[in-house]
């Protein structure tokens, strides 16, 4: 089966590995295609026009915004379009938690976030004051339901958490620490930057009141992201840009703005990648999660089998819940490692992938990320493999 | 692997292990300038004590990947004793080296020329620079 | 020539007017298959990958910013890459206007902004009870220097004021302007979006401290904006978006930013955009502004002395500086108006072009706008003039 | 130009320069709804006086383009005298035919059917829709 999937993106190509979807996931040619056919036949606005073109983009991006809804069990008008997760997370730390927070609050954080999680928080907590409070991490750098107990209280308002780590590939217990969040009324905002093309996000049972991610992360188009917030929250929400689009009334001294979500949309909008990741989403569909969670397991276990028979590697998540491996080769700066795999056109990562506060915890400088995914195959793991043996060799031959 | 045997070069590698002039000294006469490249873990700062124009010493700490370390030692070595115009023409001309961009091979790099292998990976260009940088820095802090 | 140029256009057809070019312009080839080409051959992330695909990505981004850099006449460093001229506007906006101005403050801005200009500062005056100061246009809506310095003095802190106006098509003494606002230290922010396809713009001649414009708007992708800023008012402001990559060091109650433009670009861009933004501004300088304004200015003339002799017709910019005619017919509400020229597969806009402050000027509800551009023809403007007559007749016939 | 013919039916046309029940009542029995899209320059308000279940009186004041000002004025004719019940069957009805989705054919829709022509032009069903869409809400108030 896994050919035929292969086939869908035409970035694979032989002698090039991808292990680096955490980053950015590859584009099958259906999203390709469907950015290209908006920018080669509609090239239009939406929302403005009434002849053919405009009318028939305002429809694709409105169904677009269906689709995401429907995906993850959300009422359309609760879709918010974006630049991305960072926007999106900073659109709520903005305007909720500048405006409702302050030297009485305090805010559960933990040091698995991205910086694109944590960092507009830390702002909030500077500005307000409110303070930060970290979920003590497991030995393995895990939350526990019981850690998070420990900082919970009268005095959290808000609690911003990661579904999947983007270094540890661990699956957070969201649904417990929402449900325990909310008897403190708290609201909880929850980073799905990595969760959402890994398992099936039901954001009604999960009952999170945001969530934040990535059109480029899913399979889709850069440019674009979606922030799900509950209706009573995007109701309650002041805007944070203003433009075109989002208002009602505008007098000189005074305006009013749409309901959501369209007031949170100013100007022009990433028209083609809010097209594209309809496509995307389609293509989720289509192979489904149980598929993508059976070839990235079967990949990820291989993989960690062998890289544990390698001697001269360390690695950081054991026990990953997705596709994602985080490891050293022992005495040698990632920097280093990182440039024997790029001369093998093998594509991972190295340094800290925007997430220091974890890697303070595991007392190290930087890391290499292996990411598999669906779309991989056993051949490449085994190559892999191969090249991580002679890359110990090598830099052992030579000193490190 | 002839690009990565032309990167680590054994140079490289024995100063990677044994740097030179390392450690701060707490000398106001000194200049410092520490730059960070955290989100690859470098960490380099670099000290200078000119004087009469001519660089008297030159000190430094450095944390990160082998060539970053490594190049922030050789810098050290071959500075000390230079004049400011000679340690700038030969800063400049080991950065446009690294960065495959046209370069004076008629100056002498001494021992900073194994840096050569640099230029085929755009992505470590920026650590074989980090020190050059920093030390350049120096010399314009007043 | 024309007809050369057009084929370089693929969403022109037979059958098609494009007269919208003011809402978004068409792309050409160059740019679609820059978009494509990433998206198939790449789709990489851009900074932090060793492997070929992601440093070419990011040598690809980071030219893009050189060439936009040099469009401009600024230092390639001046430039951030944004969501599209609203999220630009609304960055200096936030990030200055909220921190630097108080109620002993005014802003001087007009009639003719945008809502992407206007509202931004609207919302700063709010909070900081700083005070708008209107320009008081001529009867043809024109901004005049005098008018600008009767509004202009030592109270002034920022003035926003857009190049060219999106309705009126006027183009606004930028240079003068700066001047006068400067003696009085007062920064001028700029709303380049309907200038920077018309006109060479120099930010240093000029001497404009904040200068914002869109790739969609000049040939260039959707998603993709650029903000301008002098390095010194980069290097005061504060990043109002926090995340991955924008910063240097993180702990768990401290962080510090990168240099600008990075600290102002937070987060996943959208690489695809900038990327095709490029290809616009090749496809830009390969023509040369003097032909664009050469052919739009032909069309024009054509274009507004065939509508005068039409009788039922009411125009409201009749010296407009670029392609854009802003018109009424008579007695037939906006909205009815456009209908017959989308069944007849002509594109145009009805309504108030998020500019309502300049309808209310003209004391009028909404209008109809038609933007003619270098990729026009006169065949077209022909076809749009025997239809605004067919449409004068016919809604008179049934009763308008 | 048939599409057009069909959406500018003469009844239309008629409806937009003589609105009936044009007027607001200062009166606090009636429920008022104003909706307002303003980049098309829409501007409507809907007004319902219920009594026992049973619509008495429903007034508007509407600007903007023939087909939204034109729709609140066939909506205030024909709702006078229906039940709420009715009513809203009524007004689901018309929004279906509108957007084009299916509805029920064989429930009269009195005088407007005309605005079948509607479905034709995407961008124009908001147009028809405002007044209806008020309409509703001033009944779900209370
Ligand atoms: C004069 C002017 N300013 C600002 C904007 C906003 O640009 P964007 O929608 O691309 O953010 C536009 C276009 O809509 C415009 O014409
Ligand atoms: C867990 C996590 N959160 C947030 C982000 C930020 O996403 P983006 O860069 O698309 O805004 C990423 C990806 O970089 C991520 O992996």
């Amino acid at each position: 089966m896994n050919d035929k999937i292969r086939e869908d993106f035409p970035q694979i190509k032989p002698g090039y590995i991808y292990f680096d979807t955490a980053a950015t996931s590859l584009k099958p040619n259906s999203v390709i295609e469907a950015v290209n056919m908006y920018n080669r036949d509609l090239s239009a606005n939406i929302n403005r026009g009434m002849y053919y073109q405009s009318v028939e983009t305002t429809n694709l991006y409105e169904q677009s915004r269906e689709k995401v809804a429907k995906f993850i069990n959300a009422k359309t008008e609760e879709i918010v379009f974006t630049r991305g997760t960072t926007s999106g997370l900073n659109l709520v730390a903005s305007s909720y938690g500048l405006k409702y927070l302050n030297q009485d609050s305090e805010i559960i954080i933990s040091e698995q976030e991205h910086h694109s999680s944590f960092l507009p928080w830390q702002n909030v907590a500077k500005k307000t004051g409110a303070k930060l409070r970290f979920i003590e991490l497991d030995q393995h750098g895990k939350i526990t339901i019981e850690a998070f107990k420990r900082v919970l209280n009268d005095k959290t308002k808000v609690v911003v958490i990661n579904y999947i780590s983007n270094v540890l590939g661990y699956i957070n217990p969201i649904k417990e620490i929402v449900n325990l969040a909310h008897e403190f009324k708290a609201i909880v905002v929850v980073d799905g930057a990595q969760a959402i093309q890994h398992i099936k996000v039901d954001v009604v049972d999960l009952n999170i009141d945001f969530f934040a991610f990535s059109g480029h992360k899913m399979l889709g188009p850069t440019g674009v992201g979606i922030l799900y917030g509950k209706s009573s929250y995007l109701e309650l929400l002041e805007p944070i840009e203003f433009g075109g689009d989002m208002n009602e009334d505008v007098e000189k001294t005074n305006s009013t703005w749409k309901k959501y979500p369209t007031k949170f949309e100013a100007g022009t909008m990433p028209i083609a990648g809010v097209i594209g990741l309809s496509k995307a989403i389609e293509y989720l569909e289509n192979i489904g999660f149980e598929r993508i969670e059976e070839q990235t397991k079967l990949l990820y276990r291989y993989l960690i089998s062998e890289l544990l028979k390698i001697e001269g590697i360390k690695i950081y998540n054991l026990y990953s819940d997705t596709g994602i491996v985080t490891f050293n080769l022992v005495n040698v700066p990632s920097h280093d490692a990182i440039s024997y795999y790029a001369e093998k056109n093998i594509a991972l990562r190295s340094g800290q992938h925007c997430a220091k506060l974890i890697h303070d915890f595991l007392e190290i400088n930087s890391s290499l990320r292996a990411t598999v995914y669906f779309y991989n195959s056993i051949e490449e793991v085994k190559t892999f493999i191969d090249v991580t043996k002679e890359a110990v060799k090598y830099f052992k031959k030579i000193g490190f | 692997m002839s690009n990565l045997d032309n990167l680590y070069r054994e140079v490289i590698m024995e100063h990677y292990k044994n740097p030179r002039n390392k450690g701060l000294l707490d000398d106001s006469k000194y200049k410092s300038i520490r730059i960070k490249n955290p989100s690859c873990g470098d960490d380099i700062t670099m000290q200078t004590l000119v004087c009469d124009g001519v660089i008297k010493d030159c000190r430094q700490v450095a944390s990160g990947c082998s060539i970053s370390v490594a190049s922030a030692s050789v810098l050290s070595e071959i500075m000390i004793g230079k004049t400011i115009k000679e340690a700038i023409e030969l800063a400049n001309n080991f950065l446009n080296m690294v960065s495959n961009k046209e370069y004076n091979q008629a100056l002498d790099l001494e021992e900073a020329e194994v840096f050569n292998g640099v230029k085929q990976f755009p992505a470590r260009i920026k650590c074989a620079s980090i020190a050059w940088v920093a030390f350049k820095d120096t010399l314009s802090k007043e």
